[in-house]
C-alpha cells in the first residue's frame, strides 16, 4: 500500500489523540472531547447543509432526541446497551417524520420549517414536566460502569467520532454521496438525468439524523446530563457557525471549525465575558472574507500555490 | 361566558396582534424583498428598548416625551440598520443566501454583548406614561389603556406601510422585486435601493416595537428571544413575505393567544409552533396564498 | 416516437400554448422554431414534467406520459439539454458525466466504495467527446463551450431514446456551430437518437432537420419538412414581417 | 484497506487540538480557591449581586485569609443557562483546582452543579435557588441550601394567608421550576390547614412574557378573594408593575413570595402597588437587632446599596466555610461536610443552622404588607410577622420520602 504524505500525518494526529490523556490534564481532555463530540455533530450538518446543499437550521433536534432517549430509558430500564441503540434509532425515525415533509420543500422555506419542527420538540420537551423534568432536565445520566473514568469517556468520544467521522467520509465518496451533492448543487439538472431528488434529500437528511443520533449518546458520554438547551435553536445557530467557519464544502470544515469555535469559547472564557461577541466577530469575518472557511481558504492557497508551480516546471 | 367578556379578550387579541404585526411587518418585508430570514431582527428589537430608556432619561417622564422618544429610538435603530445595509449586507448579495443570513446571526451575537458593554448588565426598565396607565373599564373589564398603544402603532405601520409601498416609486420597485428579481433588474432598474429601503424600514419597526414594549418588559440583552420566536411563526403562516398575510396571522395569534389563557392546557406553548409547521407542509406560501 | 394531443397551458392571465397537436418522428432530428415568447421552453418543461398543461397529453411511444414527475419522465428515455448550459458546478466534468451513470446503473444508494462501471463508462464519453483534458476541473472554472458538450455527454450518458435540445447553438461563436452539428448529427445516426431541438436562426435548422414544427404566440404555424416551410405563407409572415 | 490518499488527512485536524490548554491552577497548598457561579447579566442581576456582595463582606471581615491561608475566589457568569453553568462547574473544579462550588440563582443550573459536585466529591454551597429538590429529592452529602426552599417559603405564605378571610383563590405564576414548586407547596399547605379555601383557577405564563394583560384579565373577571402570584426573579418586576397599573391589588389580595424584599420594592419604585401580602426570608430594617444593623451599616459603605434577601445568604455561606474551616483546622472536605452539619451560627437574622439530615438551612421567613411609608423612596414592609424557621422546616420523613428511602 503506497501511503503519502498526507495519510502519514493523519496517522500521527490519530495516535496523539488517543495517547492525550497520558499527557494532558484533565481538563484538556474534557475539551478535547467535547470537541470531538460537536465536531461528529458538525459533520451530520453538514452532510444535508454543505453536501445536500439544504437550509437546516435546527439539526440540533436529533442530537437532544437520541440524547433524552438514552437519559430517559436508562434512568427508567437501566439496560444501556438497548439505550445507546435507542438513541440513534428514535433520532431518525424523527429525521424520517420530519424528512418526508421537508423534502417537499426548498430554500427558505425549507429552513423556516425545519425551524418550527424543531421548536416544537423543544417545546414538548421543555413543558413535559413529568416525563423529561421540564426545565431541569435530567441533571445526572447513569452511564455504563466501562465508561466511568473521565479517560475511558474521552476515548469512547473520540472512538465514536473516528468511526463515524471515517463512515461519513465513506458516504460522501460513494455514488450516492455524488448524486446528493449533485441534487444539492442543481436540483432541476439532477432531476433530468433521473435522480430522484425527494429521495436522495430524504435518504440525506435521515443519514444526517442517524449520525446527529450518535452524537447525541456522545454528548451524553461527555456531559452525563441533559437539558432542554441541547434542544434549543440557538445549540443548531452555533453548530452552524462551527461548519461555515470551517468550511461547509470541504469534509474537514465542520471539524476544524468545531475545535476552533470551542478553543477561543473555552479559553476566552477563562478570561473574559463576552464570548458571544467573539463569536460574532469570527462570524462576520468569515461570512465576509473567508466565505468557503478556514479548510476551505487553505485549500485554495495550496491549490494555487500547486497550479503555480507547475507553470513553472 | 357572556358577550362582554368576549369582547374584552377580542380587544386585547386584537392589540396583541397589533404588536406582533409591528415586528412581523418589518421581517416578512426584508423577506420578501432581499429573501433573507433577518435573524437579527430580534436584536434590533432590543436595541430599540435600550435606546428608548436612553432617550427617556433625556426626554424625561411626560407622556409627550415617551412619544419623542419612542419615534427617536426608532430612527436610531433605523439609522443602525441602513449601516449594517451599506457596510456589510451589501457586499453578499451576489453571494448565496446562507451567507447573508449567517451576517444577520452574528449580529445577534454582537449586539447581545455589546448592549451589555455599553449599558452594563443591571436591567432597565420604563416608566409607564400617566396617559396610558390605568385602565379603561369597558365591556365590564378593566383593559389596560397600555393596549391603545400597540393599537396606535399596529394601524400607524398598516397605513405607512401601504402607503410605502403602493403609492411611493420604490415601493412598486419592491413588490415588483420580491416576485421577479431578475426580471426587475433586465429592465435596468436598480433593485439594491429597494434592498437597502427594505432593510431599514424594517429596522425602524423593529426599534419601534422595542420602544413600545420597553414599559412593560424587563429591558436586557435576552429580550429579543423569545418574541422574535413568535414573530417568525406569525410570518410563516402569513406567507414568507406577504405583509397582509402577516397582518392577519399576527391578529390571529394575539386573539388565540389571549382566548389560551382560558382554554388552552398547560402546552399552549407548543401550539405556535404547530400551526406554523402545519401551515408551512400544507400552503407553504402562507394562508392568504391561492 | 412522440405526441404531442392538443396541450394548452397558461400562466394566470398569459395564454402560453393553446391545443398543440403535433408529433415528433422516431430516428429524425426534428426542429421546433418560432419567435422568442412562442412557447418553446414552456413545451420542453411540459414534456420534461417540470410543468402541469391544464389541457392534453403527451404520448411517448403509446405510453401517456402527461405530468409524471421529472425523474420519472428522464428514467423512461427522455434526456435534456438546457438553453444555458445547467450543470453541478462544484463537481468536476467527470463527476457530472458520472452521476448520469450511477442513476442508470442503480447505484443510487450505494453508500460505500466506487461504482466501476460508472467510471469507466463516463471515461469513454469523456475521450470521445474529447474533454478528458478537462476531466479532473470543477465545472465552474471550464470555459462556456465545454459547459454546452458536457451537457450533451451528459445527455448521451442517460442513454435517451428521445433527446430535447433548448438552442443548442446558443452562445457558440459562428466558427464552432459547426463542430455542434456534427455532434447532433452523430447522436442521431450513430446512438439512434431522436434529436427534438428549438432554435430560433432558421439557416442552422435547414441544415440538419428533416422535419420542422413552426410555432407562434402558442399555436402550431406549420409542420412539415424544411423545404415546404420556406415555401409557407404563415412561415414568412412570422419571420420576415407583413410585406414580405 | 486502501487509504485513499487526498481527502482523508483534512478530517484528521483533530490533531490541532492537540495543544494543551493554559491550565492555570497548581493545587498549592497555602491557598483556599472558592468557584462562583451565578447568572450575573439580565433581570437576576439585582438577587445575584446582592448575594455576592454579601458574600465579599463576609470575607473581607476576616481579610480574604483564614489559618494563615489565603482565600482566593473566581467568578463566572452563567447566563441563566444550566449547561454552561455545568461547563463552568468542571472547568472551576478541573482547571482551577477549585476547593469549593457556589452558585446559581437558577434551580435547573443547581440541580446540575450539585449532581457535578457530587461526582467529583466537592461541597457545593446553594444560595439562592429555592428548588425544593436540591435538598430534597435531589440531595447528597456535597450540597448545601443555604436558602430557604419553595416548600419552606410555600408554608410561609400558606400560614400568613391561612390568617386572613379569603376563601376562593386563583393561582398565577411563571411556567418553570420555581413557580410551579412554590405554588404546589402553598397550595398544599393553605388547603391543609383551611378547609374551606378553594382553588378557583390557575394559568401559567411563559418566562419573559411581555404582555400580562390577558392573564390578568382572566382573574378580574373569575373575581377571587385573593391571588397568589408564583413570579420569579424576571417576571417580579413586569408583573407587579402590570398589576399596579391595572388596578388589580385596588379588587383583590395579592400574595406573592419576595414581593416585600428589597430588590423588588426598589426596582418598582413608586409603582409599585400597597397591600401586596410578601414574604422575604431578610429585611434590612428588620429584624430591628444591632447584629442587623451593624451588617447593613458595613454592606451600605462596601457597596452603597441596600442589602436584598440573597444578601444574608451570602454572608452567611461564607461564615459557615470560615467557622468550619476554623473548626477542622485544615482543607479537609470530608471533615468540614461533617462540621457543618448541625452547625448554627448567629447572623443578621438571628440565630439559624443547618439541619445535619438534608443540609437544609433552617432560617425565618418575615410576612407583611407593601406599604409606601414615604421614609424610602421604594415601599417597605408593614404589619411584619416572623414565622421561625422551625416551624417552615419540612419534616425528615417528608424528605426520606422524596428522596425514595
Amino acid at each position: 500500500m503506497k501511503f503519502n504524505r498526507k495519510v502519514y500525518i493523519l496517522l500521527i494526529l490519530i495516535a496523539a489523540a488517543l495517547t492525550a490523556p497520558l499527557v494532558l490534564d484533565s481538563y484538556s481532555i474534557l475539551v478535547l472531547s467535547e470537541i470531538f463530540v460537536t465536531a461528529l455533530f458538525a459533520l451530520s450538518l453538514n452532510l444535508v447543509l454543505g453536501y445536500g446543499g439544504m437550509l437546516q437550521f435546527h439539526q440540533a433536534v436529533f442530537l437532544g432526541v437520541s440524547a433524552y432517549s438514552y437519559s430517559l430509558f436508562v434512568l427508567h430500564s437501566g439496560s444501556f446497551i438497548i439505550g445507546i441503540v435507542l438513541g440513534p434509532a428514535v433520532a431518525v425515525i424523527f429525521g424520517t417524520v420530519m424528512g418526508v415533509f421537508l423534502v417537499r420543500l426548498s430554500g427558505i422555506y425549507f429552513g423556516m420549517l425545519t425551524i418550527a419542527l424543531g421548536q416544537l420538540v423543544w417545546a414538548v420537551v421543555f413543558k413535559w414536566y413529568s416525563f423529561t423534568g421540564g426545565g431541569n432536565g435530567i441533571p445526572s445520566v447513569p452511564l455504563p460502569g466501562f465508561l466511568s473514568t473521565s479517560t475511558e469517556r474521552y476515548e469512547a468520544t473520540l472512538i465514536i467520532f473516528l468511526i463515524s467521522a471515517f463512515a461519513l467520509y465513506k458516504i460522501v465518496n460513494s455514488p450516492f454521496g455524488l448524486l446528493l451533492k449533485a441534487t444539492g448543487q442543481n436540483n432541476t439538472r439532477a432531476e433530468s438525468i433521473s435522480v430522484n431528488t425527494k429521495v436522495v434529500r430524504l435518504t440525506g437528511i435521515v443519514l444526517s439524523s442517524f449520525f446527529a443520533g450518535i452524537s447525541g449518546i456522545s454528548y451524553v458520554i461527555y456531559s452525563q446530563s441533559v437539558s432542554p438547551d441541547i434542544l434549543y435553536w440557538k445549540n443548531s445557530a452555533e453548530i452552524l457557525v462551527a461548519c461555515l467557519v470551517g468550511g461547509i464544502y470541504t469534509f474537514a470544515g465542520p471539524i476544524v471549525g468545531s475545535a476552533v469555535i470551542i478553543l477561543i469559547t473555552t479559553i476566552a472564557s477563562q478570561y473574559m465575558e463576552y464570548i458571544a461577541f467573539v463569536l460574532g466577530i469570527i462570524l462576520l469575518v468569515s461570512v465576509l472574507f473567508m466565505p468557503d472557511g478556514i479548510v476551505g481558504f487553505i485549500k485554495k492557497r495550496i491549490g494555487d500555490g500547486i497550479a503555480a508551480n507547475k507553470r513553472y516546471q | 361566558m357572556d358577550l362582554s367578556i368576549v369582547a374584552s379578550y377580542l380587544l386585547i387579541g386584537i392589540s396583541r396582534g397589533m404588536f406582533y404585526f409591528v415586528l412581523a411587518a418589518g421581517l416578512t418585508l426584508i423577506l420578501g424583498v432581499l429573501k433573507i430570514i433577518n435573524f437579527a431582527h430580534g436584536s434590533l428589537y432590543m436595541l430599540g428598548a435600550f435606546f428608548m430608556y436612553t432617550f427617556i432619561g433625556i426626554a424625561g417622564q411626560g407622556t409627550g416625551a415617551f412619544f419623542l422618544s419612542a419615534v427617536m429610538a426608532a430612527i436610531t435603530v433605523g439609522f443602525i440598520s441602513f449601516i449594517i445595509e451599506q457596510m456589510l449586507l451589501k457586499h453578499l448579495y451576489g453571494k448565496e443566501h446562507l451567507m447573508q443570513m449567517l451576517l444577520t446571526y452574528s449580529l445577534v451575537l454582537i449586539f447581545g454583548d455589546s448592549v451589555e458593554m455599553i449599558w452594563g448588565t443591571d436591567y432597565y426598565t420604563v416608566a409607564m406614561p400617566k396617559l396610558l396607565s390605568g385602565s379603561y373599564h369597558i365591556f365590564g373589564t378593566y383593559i389596560s389603556k397600555f393596549y391603545l398603544l400597540f393599537l396606535i402603532s399596529g394601524l400607524l405601520t398598516v397605513v405607512l406601510l401601504w402607503l410605502y409601498m403602493y403609492k411611493t416609486k420604490l415601493g412598486k420597485i419592491a413588490r415588483a422585486v420580491a416576485t421577479n428579481r431578475s426580471m426587475v433588474e433586465a429592465l435596468g432598474i436598480n433593485a439594491d435601493a429597494t434592498f437597502m429601503y427594505a432593510f431599514v424600514i424594517g429596522g425602524v419597526l423593529a426599534g419601534l416595537g422595542g420602544a413600545i414594549a420597553s414599559p412593560a418588559v424587563n429591558i436586557t440583552s435576552q429580550m429579543g428571544d423569545s418574541i422574535i420566536i413568535k414573530v417568525f411563526l406569525v410570518v410563516i403562516v402569513g406567507g414568507l413575505g406577504n405583509i397582509w398575510g402577516s397582518l392577519i396571522a399576527a391578529i390571529i395569534f394575539g386573539i388565540s393567544e389571549s382566548f389560551g389563557v382560558l382554554i388552552f392546557p398547560r402546552f399552549e406553548i407548543a401550539f405556535p409552533f404547530a400551526i406554523a409547521a402545519i401551515v408551512l407542509i400544507l400552503k407553504p406560501r402562507g394562508i392568504l396564498s391561492k | 416516437m412522440l405526441q404531442i394531443k392538443d396541450i394548452s397551458k397558461s400562466f394566470e392571465k398569459f395564454l402560453a400554448l393553446s391545443n398543440l397537436s403535433f408529433d415528433v418522428p422516431e430516428g429524425k432530428i426534428t426542429a421546433l422554431i418560432g419567435p422568442n415568447g412562442a412557447g418553446k421552453s414552456t413545451l420542453f418543461n411540459i414534456i420534461s414534467g417540470h410543468l402541469r398543461p391544464e389541457k392534453g397529453k403527451i404520448v411517448l411511444k403509446n405510453k401517456d406520459i402527461t405530468g409524471l414527475s421529472p425523474h420519472i419522465i428522464s428514467s423512461l428515455g427522455i434526456g435534456r439539454t438546457f438553453q444555458i448550459p445547467s450543470l453541478f458546478p462544484k463537481l468536476t466534468v467527470k463527476e457530472n458525466i458520472m452521476a448520469a451513470y450511477i442513476v442508470r446503473n442503480g447505484k443510487t444508494f450505494k453508500f460505500f466504495g466506487i461504482d466501476r462501471k460508472s467510471e469507466m463508462a463516463a471515461d469513454s464519453i469523456i475521450d470521445k467527446m474529447n474533454l478528458s483534458e478537462v476531466s479532473n476541473t470543477p465545472v465552474t472554472s471550464c470555459s462556456y463551450g465545454v459547459g454546452k458538450e458536457l451537457e450533451i455527454a451528459m445527455a448521451m450518458a442517460t442513454n435517451p431514446k428521445l433527446l430535447l435540445m433548448d438552442e443548442p447553438t446558443a452562445g457558440i461563436p459562428k466558427t464552432e456551430v459547426g463542430n455542434i452539428i456534427e455532434k447532433i448529427k452523430l447522436l442521431c445516426e450513430l446512438e439512434h437518437i431522436t434529436v427534438f431541438f428549438t432554435e430560433h436562426d432558421i439557416s442552422f435548422v435547414l441544415s440538419i432537420a428533416s422535419k420542422i414544427v413552426v410555432l407562434n404566440q402558442g399555436e402550431l404555424i406549420f409542420e412539415g419538412v424544411p423545404k415546404e416551410a420556406m415555401e409557407s405563407s404563415d412561415v414568412k409572415e412570422i419571420y420576415l414581417g407583413k410585406d414580405a | 484497506m486502501k487509504l485513499s490518499r487526498r481527502k482523508f488527512l483534512k478530517s484528521g485536524a483533530a490533531g490541532i487540538a492537540m495543544l494543551s490548554l493554559p491550565s492555570v491552577a497548581s493545587a498549592d497548598a497555602d491557598k483556599i480557591k472558592i468557584g462562583v457561579i451565578d447568572t450575573y447579566s439580565g433581570p437576576a442581576t439585582i438577587y445575584t449581586y446582592g448575594a455576592r456582595n454579601g458574600f465579599k463582606l463576609a470575607l473581607s471581615q476576616i481579610g480574604y485569609n483564614v489559618l494563615g491561608k489565603k482565600i482566593e475566589v473566581l467568578y463566572r457568569n452563567s447566563r441563566y443557562r444550566p449547561n454552561i453553568a455545568l461547563k463552568m462547574a468542571k472547568e472551576l473544579v478541573l482547571s482551577e483546582k477549585v476547593d469549593f462550588l457556589v452558585g446559581t440563582i437558577s434551580s435547573a443550573a443547581a440541580l446540575a452543579v450539585s449532581a457535578y459536585a457530587k461526582s467529583v466529591k466537592i461541597p457545593f454551597f446553594d444560595w439562592i435557588a429555592m428548588s425544593g429538590k436540591i435538598s430534597g429529592a435531589d440531595g447528597h452529602r456535597y450540597v448545601f441550601q443555604i436558602e430557604v426552599n419553595t416548600d419552606m417559603s410555600g408554608k410561609a405564605m400558606a400560614l400568613a394567608a391561612a390568617k386572613e378571610k379569603y376563601k376562593r383563590y386563583y393561582i398565577i405564576g411563571s411556567d418553570y421550576e420555581y413557580g410551579h414548586a412554590i405554588a404546589e407547596s402553598f397550595e398544599k399547605n393553605l388547603t391543609g390547614l383551611r378547609k374551606d379555601v378553594e382553588i378557583i383557577g390557575k394559568s401559567w405564563f411563559r418566562v419573559g412574557e411581555p404582555d400580562f394583560g390577558p392573564y390578568i384579565n382572566a382573574i378580574l373577571i373569575k373575581k377571587p378573594d385573593a391571588v397568589y402570584a408564583a413570579t420569579g426573579g424576571r417576571d417580579m418586576v413586569p408583573f407587579l408593575k402590570y398589576v399596579n397599573f391595572t388596578g388589580l391589588a385596588k379588587k383583590t389580595a395579592i400574595f406573592d413570595y419576595t414581593a416585600t424584599d428589597t430588590a423588588t420594592t426598589e426596582a418598582l419604585g413608586d409603582s409599585m402597588p400597597d397591600g401586596i401580602y410578601g414574604g422575604s426570608p431578610y429585611y434590612f430594617y428588620y429584624p430591628k437587632t444591632n447584629q442587623n444593623k451593624m451588617f447593613v451599616q458595613s454592606y451600605k459603605e462596601q457597596f452603597k446599596k441596600w442589602p436584598v434577601f440573597t444578601s444574608p445568604n451570602g454572608y452567611i455561606t461564607g461564615n459557615l466555610l470560615i467557622k468550619a474551616i476554623k473548626l477542622v483546622g485544615a482543607v479537609d472536605k470530608e471533615r468540614i461536610i461533617n462540621a457543618l452539619e448541625g452547625m448554627s451560627i448567629s447572623s443578621p437574622v438571628g440565630k439559624v443552622y443547618v439541619r445535619a439530615y438534608d443540609h437544609q438551612l433552617i432560617a425565618p421567613v418575615y410576612v407583611g404588607r407593601t406599604k409606601k411609608t414615604g421614609k424610602y423612596p421604594f415601599a417597605t414592609a408593614a404589619d411584619i410577622v416572623t414565622i421561625p424557621g422551625d416551624e417552615l422546616k419540612i419534616p425528615i420523613s417528608e424528605v426520606k420520602r422524596e428522596r425514595g428511602l
